[in-house]
């Protein structure tokens, strides 16, 4: 039997202080018929008009906490890119 | 109950919240906006956050703390325009030891500077906008040193 | 400038008298009167002084930690007839680095109590009266802590 | 030619706290013709009714600061006898 297409998806990236402005938005929506890694969704991200200035050491948070380059990202998942800390 | 406020903090109310009789010795640090910042003045400054993210790990923290020392722990950290000298951030730790409160809320704001998603705009004395990086600014390179003057 | 003090202490006052744009990092310790000491209900409890000695003790160690570290303290302990979580003591340090702040707190509460000539009598549930001296109390002897429940 | 006998004078000791119930008095006056060692107004005090449990490691201030045993006290200076501080 012949496989199934998967079904293209989205995956809501948030954006925050600088890259924000950088990007001019404060989310973009990523497209992907498959999970990502976390690194793939930054490697998307700074292809983006301003994203270039997203550095190699950003945080990135996935469901609300910090995670690797090599985490799994997939539906429904919340994504967000952290510029430089400066809280207190 | 929110550890980010978009009101003025109260110290002496976040004293009260946290100290019990069996709590009587507390530790806490405030922190205020300053007026100087990389050398240049500050005129005014925003807080933004990642609001649930930063609500999700002041909790993280303050219950790490809780379970590291015997204390109770209040945080408030402020968002939103803040003048100087307003307070953008309290800690206290109610403990009934003060080497244990001591330790908690150095634990605290250590933790919350290091993991909080929260961001800060500082706008200058000339006008001029800038999002604060603490990782470019904290430690001037020797060039910068060299440019300062030493007393 | 007294360092004793009859009246209630208000510690946001005392964070405000030293804090400045360019001290925006405070430190603070705040001293309850505890409902309990050395396993006994404390009802009530009177703070005297050899106020000369006293202010002139406190005085030297507010010195010191300025001398040691760049920060500007405030420093009151109440007298007389305090009930149980009433503040005792109050001490804020502000610095332009938490770590000096931090610092220069904790000497300063470490000092006060090892060497300004304070007493405490202490008023217990049963209305029995004493004199607190921290040498007995603070250690119990290994005889007194076989007799302490384990939890 | 005849030596001219000292004259006698009093150093004024102040008691606190503790000692000042034990002693049933905020202050003694020591009656000397000489200055005295910190050690020697500690003996004269623990002479009094009450003062036998003023403890060897007592604390001992002469002009609001803390003396050794062997520092010399003279007419006019300030003495208090400080039982175990209990400040903070």
């Amino acid at each position: 039997m012949a496989a199934v297409p998967p079904a293209p998806f989205t995956i809501r990236v948030q954006l925050f202080a600088r890259y924000a402005e950088l990007l001019g938005a404060d989310h973009l929506d990523v497209v992907t018929d498959g999970p990502l890694t976390v690194g793939e969704i930054l490697s998307r991200v700074r292809a983006f008009p301003g994203g270039g200035t997203i550095g190699v050491g950003t945080l990135v948070a996935v469901n609300l906490r910090q995670a690797p380059l090599s985490a799994p990202v997939t539906r429904g998942d919340e994504v967000a890119i952290l510029p430089p800390l400066a809280g207190g | 109950m929110g550890y980010l406020t978009r009101r003025p903090i109260d110290v002496s109310e976040l004293i009260a919240a946290v100290s019990a009789p069996e709590r009587g010795g507390i530790a806490t640090f405030v922190g205020l906006v300053r007026d100087h910042h990389g050398g240049r003045a500050v005129r005014a400054l925003e807080y933004t956050a990642y609001e649930p993210m930063a609500e999700s790990i002041c909790a993280e923290i303050v219950g790490e703390a809780e379970a590291r020392w015997p204390v109770r722990i209040g945080l408030r950290h402020r968002l939103g325009a803040l003048g100087i000298g307003d307070t953008a951030v309290a800690i206290a730790a109610a403990a009934g030891h003060r080497d244990e409160a001591f330790g908690a809320c150095r634990y605290a704001i250590e933790e919350l500077k290091r993991r909080v998603p929260i961001w800060k705009r500082e706008t200058f004395a000339d006008g001029s906008e800038e999002w604060v990086d603490p990782s470019r600014t904290a430690a001037p390179s020797s060039e910068e040193r060299e440019g300062m003057a030493p007393w």
